[in-house]
């Protein structure tokens, strides 16, 4: 087994205007089968009040990524590379928890469903003072706040639970959100919704919000930049514009090939060829090479390092070097 | 009523002898050997005047038995084969240990492995003996026994007794100063109308009053019997069921007024209350006509331990003085134990094998019989304190058959006539009742011997109603081998042979289907004739044991030893056989 | 003895659910019922013998059989036999010729005061223990309560009763051996529970005798439902701590204290509510082998009696109490999971 | 196993994780790659009680061959030996008629092994017969069967046992028939909610739409689909099986005697431990314990080992 190179971050060390910085996260599973590498090195940034899109196809590793940082992995997981939050060092112990609150991804999963929703709210705000509750439904746009304070999470349509996630979220009055996945089992209206709430927040509080998402086109519409990741590597990086227009890495650019847009219907959609490599067997050079339809010789003996493409932008393929 | 049991006892002409309240000299002996019958000699009682039961004047009757002729058995020594009744013996120990739980030392638990079902005096016909003869109280009363011609009565609430020369009448004079619980004095009136009563029921041991044609209260204190019949009358009064004597204002009463935990009796002991799941509790009746002494039992509880381990956990605890139905080998090692006494007497209860004669051949059935381990289960499972049988009636029963020439178990000559008959590889159905161990080491220990020349014995263990219902409906189906415990209702060996070997056109107790005319009347004319010859009677009964021994009509084992234990801060206990588990708690003293 | 541990038993429909839960249920009752009648009829042995008594002579057994109307066809037998119960004429035993309604009213308070004790001491500790077993912060504590869980639904009951009573009981003498209470006890048993009979008796030794031949059955008795519930719970709370909802209060800094024992465990007690129903027909079950052993004087007992002895009247009076009570205890815990899950109330 | 071929259906949903029902996860146990096999081996409590287990299986199996006193294990009484306590000879003593209690501990493994088997076989038989039909077909057919089952269920088991037991004699076979009484009801439970998850999957769905018969449909897609988590709960259930029938025949409704039985050997031993002579009901009990645990912690080791969430927990 290769040992895999450290990678640069797409901006290498913390900048004043990071709220976050990871560096080098790699996360190794242990189950008795063997170790599983979901996390292979990854660096990024993110910054005060930005909203940060995180991209990949199930399975790329981002959701654990966040998970590990927030300190939710089991213990028999190991965990390294370092985070760093407003510059000062920080465990990956659960210790991020103090500032950053979770949104998951399925609404009806997410509230305990022999709770009232003020009871919940309650046991997390720490304070039963109904006022107080009430408002916090208020800020996720839960009108008839004090009601809902005494109902259970099945008496509630879909749009209202995730809205009572999000208050939930709010109740410990976070400077980060992290937002897995928040939409997908919404229906295409309360999806729109949910989004222009998150964007909502973070003007209002200043939020800082992560959205992990395999949806690009969710990511297009609220976030200012995006990472995608692929087997557990940043596979690029940068504004979100100049990402998604005019993507660098195949991965991207077959990403985008998938979703079906209104301007190129009738269009056979493209699906990407293969599957994911298994994160139970090393990988030697890149994770993509197997999939992806300009492959070169060289792919295969080393892992690509980001480059830069534009400022802020980086991309980690060989194709953006010279060709040896 | 049927003729089922016409005990002819004539020619007597009896004045019986009064026994002996309150019996405080029925202690052990000092060495420590358990003469018990010592207890019941009423010469040795000594109290009230005991004339000796009188021989017929043609001195046919042997005297009764010395009891201080009772062994000590050495443990692990087989006994002797000569006695016809099996020692007495008291396995006690000194320096008993006082256990601070027992209080004042006048209440006794006696630990029940049966359920207390019918307590109604006339009705009643199981182990509620054990209760009732300490509540209730008869005429009569068999005291000492010797097991071959002749039985020694006492009189209990009958103070004398005259019968005429061919026992059809007889005249009871009672005892003075008698009162039942509630108050009422005894009078011949209360004896008619509770002898009355069973005979009016019809149920459980009626059928022994059947003799009886017309009762008569000839003054106050005595009572004229007219019997159809000639018959033992003061022998069928010392019986265990039927015949006890009930206030008059309870012989009135239906059988759910008894089963409610009411009674009236004369016995020393009141029924304080009855719970047949928990316990029976009795309380000591202060005006009893035998007087009470310091020391004696003044409360008892006789509560129901189904479980033989809990028993025994009992006992040694002192948590119970009494109990029986433990496993042979346990008592040897109750025996070590400081506190408690271990009593193993003879008993009336005779453990046989009933061989089915519809499905077995004369020569399977002799090898059988030539097969069963006799010695090796009296000597090993028995500790050597079970006799072999001789024939069905209990050696300690008069009728039983000394002489009677027994075959040794031979398992060469047993496969010799098997191979003779062509039988080989056969399989016997052996049924036995489930749960009763020792019917099931036994039939363990005979398989493992038949198995060695190529029988296989199949054990099935069932309920005994389950295996009384198969083997009444179908003979021909049912089992080859059915075995059972057989006790008497009181002390008649006819009660045995024509139970279990009469001609039955419908099964019901000879469950091995034997038929034989010969037989049929021998015992038919014993009956008869114990009536007016008790020897002659002795004779015939003999002669028909010795046909179902040369019939092979079942392998007979052994006389059940009556093992019981009881804590030794008590003394007085008595194993009386023919009254088996009951406890006189009157008669125990603490030391 | 209940074959191993089973989580979910579906739920009936919702709407109409009680009622409908109460049709079946009478359903249910005579399917027992009939089984018992049935196998009952299996069993080669003559009910008329067995009323008369074991030693009856013949012409005592026909007037009983005559009178007792054993002769009849099956059929019709059954059909009085359902008529009579229906009617709640329990009859008399054949074998100790007692009414039996009124046996019912003395034993079914014993059995259910060691049932009702052995279910609350398997749920007061297994419970617990349960959530214990599923915290991974203390693995040794969980698999030491994982044995503990096993070892308890491994024992035989005759086994460890034994081993009580002769070392706690005979040896220590700490505790009595056996019985319900000792015999020179007295006190009014207007419920024929004792434990609240003795309270009522006002005297404080009432009780403790009552709780004190009390322990040595109940622990025996416990033994299983106690393994049972810790690793039903405990499996429940695995599959409960998995869920998004309670990785979402672990992230909102809830106190693991709180995540665990309650907001896991309230989602945790539903599927192993209705468990305890088994739970507590094991009990009533295996009682009859505690009752013997304890010499208890409880339903068990005189139910396993009946059947060796082929007491129909009683044997089917016992299923129909035993059935009735399972029947009511399942009743019972649907309410009660009513109140625990918000979602069952809809319509 | 018949049902290891079928059990593909799931693969692609085992490997690729996201919420999972149980029916997959149970399937991941006999799944293609023997991955669940491979976690059993690595737990060392796995591997103690499958030592256990197969000793238990083994010793009876090949009991005759492992004691010098095979006659005693089959019931030949040797008088002159009674009740000696362990020695050299007779490692674990003799019983209460001279016969090796190691000896008859062995051959009760037998009758043990007999039951156990043949209860779990009997059980599964028709408790999957009763509970694929009424999943499968549902409406009355279901409504019929669950009050059946139901019925069963409200019986006391061990009591419904005695009442089967008791009518129709002990034997080993009537042992056999007398649990599965009120065992089978559990399985048909367990069935029916598996194929009602089960009926509204895609290939089942399919086999219908096609017109597939019933009864093939039942044999080919359902009933294999369900046996893997019925097989984990029938391994779990010997060890109980062995518990119950120590149960019953303790009570005197097990195998005939002289048949070696650990019930019987408890009940009849029990008498003698007052009186010192422990070791009779003392190493029945603990073989009955032991046996039972065994297969209880298999169970147990089995189910963590489907279940993703609990691997490695007990170890």
């Amino acid at each position: 087994m290769t040992p895999e190179p450290a990678t640069p971050g797409p901006s290498s060390g913390w900048t004043m205007t990071d709220l976050l910085s990871v560096d080098d996260l790699r996360i190794t599973f242990n189950p008795p089968a063997g170790p599983v590498r979901a996390v292979r090195g990854v660096s990024l940034d993110v910054r005060h009040g930005e909203i940060l899109g995180v991209a990949g196809e199930s399975g790329c590793g981002k959701s654990v990524l966040f998970r590990a940082l927030l300190g939710m992995v089991p213990p028999s997981a190991t965990v390294t590379g370092s985070l760093r939050l407003d510059g000062a060092s920080l465990g990956m112990d659960g210790s991020l928890q103090a500032v950053a609150a979770l949104i998951q991804q399925n609404p009806g999963a997410a509230l305990n469903p022999v709770f009232t929703i003020g009871r919940q709210l309650h046991l997390v705000a720490r304070t039963d003072d109904p006022a107080v509750l009430a408002d916090l439904l208020a800020q996720a746009g839960l009108a008839d706040a004090p009601r809902l304070l005494d109902a259970y999470p099945h008496e509630l349509s879909g749009g209202m639970l995730q809205r009572s996630v999000i208050a939930l979220a709010l109740a410990r009055r976070p400077r980060l959100l992290i937002a897995d996945e928040p939409t997908t089992a919404l229906d295409a209206t309360t999806q729109a919704q949910v989004l222009d709430l998150l964007g909502e927040l973070r003007a209002r509080h200043g939020l800082t919000v992560i959205l992990i998402s395999h949806d690009l086109a969710v990511i297009r519409r609220l976030c200012d930049r995006v990472v995608v990741l692929y087997a557990g590597r940043v596979a690029e990086a940068g504004a979100t514009a100049d990402v998604l227009d005019a993507p660098g890495h195949p991965y991207t650019q077959a990403l985008l090939e998938s979703i079906p847009r209104p301007a190129v219907a009738g269009r056979e959609l493209a699906s990407i060829p293969g599957l994911i490599p298994d994160g139970r067997r090393p990988i030697a050079g890149c994770a993509f090479a197997p999939r992806c339809p300009h492959v070169r010789e060289d792919c295969r003996s080393g892992q690509p390092e980001p480059r830069p493409l534009h400022p802020g932008h980086t991309v980690a393929c060989v194709l953006m070097e010279p060709p040896p | 009523m049927s003729e089922i049991k016409r005990l002819v006892f004539g020619g007597l002409l009896c004045v019986a002898t009064v026994a002996v309240p309150p019996l405080t000299a029925c202690s052990r002996d000092a060495d420590g050997s358990g003469a018990a019958n010592a207890a019941v000699e009423p010469g040795a009682a000594g109290q009230e005047t005991a004339a000796e039961f009188a021989p017929e004047p043609g001195g046919e009757f042997e005297e009764p038995a010395d009891s201080g002729s009772a062994q000590e058995d050495q443990p692990g020594e087989p006994p002797a084969a000569e006695p016809a009744v099996a020692p007495t013996t008291a396995v006690a120990s000194e320096g008993s240990r006082e256990n601070p739980r027992d209080g004042p030392g006048e209440h006794f638990v006696y630990a029940n492995p049966h359920v207390i079902g019918d307590l109604d005096p006339s009705s009643a016909f199981s182990s509620e003996h054990i209760v009732l003869q300490n509540v209730y109280e008869t005429l009569t009363r068999l005291t000492d026994h010797d097991g071959t011609t002749t039985e020694q009565l006492s009189g209990v609430l009958a103070e004398s007794w005259t019968a005429n020369d061919d026992a059809t009448v007889w005249t009871f004079t009672l005892r003075e100063g008698v009162t039942f619980h509630d108050g009422t004095a005894l009078t011949p009136q209360a004896v008619r109308d509770s002898l009355h009563r069973t005979i009016d029921l019809g149920l459980g041991a009626a059928f022994i009053l059947a003799p009886i044609e017309f009762m008569e209260a000839v003054d106050d204190r005595t009572i004229r019997f007219d019997l159809s019949y000639p018959a033992p009358l003061d022998l069928i009064m010392s019986a265990n069921f039927g015949v006890y004597v009930i206030s008059p204002n309870a012989v009135t009463q239906d059988n759910a007024w008894f089963n409610a935990g009411n009674a009236a009796g004369t016995g020393p002991y009141m029924l304080e209350s009855h719970d047949p799941a928990v316990s029976t509790r009795l309380v000591r009746y202060d005006d009893y006509w035998g007087g009470w002494s310091e020391g004696q039992v003044a409360t008892v509880d006789i509560r129901l331990t189904e479980d033989p381990v809990l028993a025994q956990q009992l006992i040694r605890n002192s948590d119970a003085h009494y109990t029986f139905n433990l496993p042979f080998d346990v008592y040897d090692s109750l025996a070590d134990r400081s506190g408690v006494d271990v009593v193993i007497g003879p008993s009336m209860i005779s453990l046989f094998g009933l061989l089915n004669t519809r499905r077995l051949s004369p020569e399977v059935r002799e090898a059988l019989v030539l097969s069963f381990p006799y010695d090796e289960i009296t000597a090993s499972l028995y500790g050597g304190r079970a006799v072999r049988s001789r024939g069905i009636v209990p050696q300690a029963m008069w009728g039983s058959h000394p002489e009677l020439e027994i075959p040794r178990t031979d398992l060469e000559a047993a496969s010799r006539l098997l191979d003779d008959a062509g039988m080989t590889d056969i399989s016997i159905i052996y049924s036995y009742d489930a749960g009763t161990i020792e019917q099931q080491q036994i039939g363990e220990v005979w398989k493992a011997g038949l198995a060695t020349i190529g029988v296989d014995l199949v054990l099935e263990p069932l309920t005994f109603d389950a295996r009384w219902a198969k083997a009444k409906a179908d003979p021909d189906g049912a089992q080859d081998v059915f075995v059972m415990f057989w006790f008497p209702t009181f002390v008649s060996p006819y009660d045995f042979l024509y139970s279990v070997f009469h001609t039955e056109e419908e099964p019901f107790f000879n469950l091995g289907y034997f038929s034989n005319g010969e037989f049929d009347t021998l015992i038919d004319e014993a009956d008869t004739l114990s009536g007016t010859d008790r020897y002659g009677a002795i004779e015939l009964f003999r002669r028909a044991q010795e046909i179902l021994v040369d019939e092979h009509a079942g392998v007979f084992m052994l006389d059940v030893p009556q093992a019981q234990a009881i804590r030794s801060e008590f003394r007085g206990f008595v194993s009386n056989p023919a009254y088996s588990q009951v406890v006189r708690f009157y008669e125990l003293h603490r030391r | 003895m209940v074959p191993g541990a089973r989580t979910r038993i579906e739920r009936g429909g919702r709407g109409g659910a009680s009622l409908r839960r109460l049709a079946m249920s009478s359903l249910v009752i005579l399917g027992v019922v009939t089984i018992t009648f049935a196998v009952s009829r299996l069993v080669p042995s003559d009910p008329a013998s067995l009323y008369a008594g074991a030693r009856a002579r013949p012409e005592q057994v026909e007037r009983v059989r005559e009178d007792l109307n054993l002769g009849a066809p099956v059929m019709s037998q059954y059909v009085s036999y359902l008529g009579e119960l229906a009617r709640g004429d329990l009859g008399v035993s054949f074998a100790t010729k007692r009414p039996i309604a009124e046996d019912l009213r003395r034993f079914l308070p014993a059995t259910l005061e060691l049932a009702l004790s052995a279910t609350a001491l398997a749920v007061l500790i297994g419970i617990p223990a349960g959530v214990m077993a599923a915290d991974r912060a203390h693995r040794l504590r969980a698999v030491g309560i994982r044995l503990l869980a096993v070892t308890s639904v491994s024992m035989p009951v005759f086994w460890s009763a034994l081993f009580l009573q002769l070392f706690v009981a005979s040896k220590l003498e700490w505790l009595p051996l056996a019985g319900r209470i000792d015999p020179g006890t007295h006190f009014a048993t207007p419920t024929g529970f004792f434990l609240i009979d003795s309270v009522l008796s006002g005297s404080p030794s009432n009780f403790l005798d009552v709780v004190s031949h009390l322990i040595l059955p109940v622990l025996v008795m416990a033994a299983y439902p106690l393994g049972l519930t810790i690793r039903l719970v405990r499996s429940a709370m695995l599959e409960v701590l998995a869920s998004d909802h309670i990785e979402a209060a672990r992230v909102a800094q809830v106190p693991w204290r709180t995540v665990l024992w309650r907001l896991a465990l309230k989602n945790a007690l539903l599927p192993a509510l209705t468990v305890l129903g088994l739970t507590f027909a094991y009990s009533v079950s295996s009682a009859f082998l505690v009752e013997a052993l304890f010499a208890w004087p409880g339903l068990g007992k005189y139910f396993a009696d009946a059947i060796l002895r082929v007491d129909l009247p009683v044997i089917s009076a016992a299923v129909l109490t035993v059935t009735v009570v399972y029947v009511s205890v399942n009743l019972v815990l649907d309410l009660l999971q009513i109140r625990l899950d918000p979602r069952v109330v809809l319509s | 196993m018949a049902a290891r071929g079928r059990v593909r259906h799931f693969g692609c949903d085992a490997v690729r994780g996201g919420k999972r029902s149980a029916i997959q996860r149970w399937s991941g146990l006999l799944g293609t790659h023997g991955d669940a096999i491979w976690h059993y081996r690595r737990s060392r409590l796995g591997m103690v009680t499958a030592a256990v287990a197969l000793t238990f299986v083994v010793g009876a199996v090949f009991a005759p061959w492992l004691t010098p006193f095979a006659a005693a294990g089959r019931g030949v009484p040797d008088l002159s030996n009674r009740l000696r306590p362990p020695g050299a000879i007779h490692w674990l003593g003799t019983d209460e008629l001279g016969r090796d209690v190691l000896a008859r501990l062995l051959f009760g493994a037998r009758a043990s092994l007999v039951v156990a088997v043949g209860v779990v076989a009997l059980s599964v038989l028709v408790g999957v017969v009763v509970g694929a039909l009424s999943g499968y077909f549902g409406r009355w057919i279901d409504e019929v069967l669950m009050r059946i089952t139901d019925a069963f269920l409200a019986f006391p088991p061990l009591l419904l046992a005695v009442l089967v037991a008791a009518s129709l004699g002990a034997s080993l076979r009537n042992t056999v028939i007398a649990i599965s009484v009120s065992w089978w009801p559990w399985y048909a439970r367990q069935v029916r909610a598996q194929v009602l998850s089960l009926r509204t999957r895609p290939f089942i769905q399919a086999a219908q739409a096609i017109g597939a018969p019933s009864r093939r449909t039942i044999a080919v897609h359902i009933v294999p689909n369900v046996m893997a988590p019925v097989w984990v709960q029938a391994t779990a259930d010997i060890g109980a099986v062995v518990l119950t029938a120590a149960g019953l025949s303790f009570v005197g409704l097990g195998p005939r005697p002289p048949t070696a039985d650990w019930g019987v050997m408890i009940a009849d031993g029990r008498h003698y431990v007052l009186s010192g002579q422990w070791w009779i009901a003392g190493f029945a009990g603990l073989a009955v314990v032991v046996v039972a645990m065994a297969f209880n912690l298999i169970g147990d080791v089995m189910r963590d080992v489907a279940d993703p969430r609990t691997r490695g927990q007990l170890r």
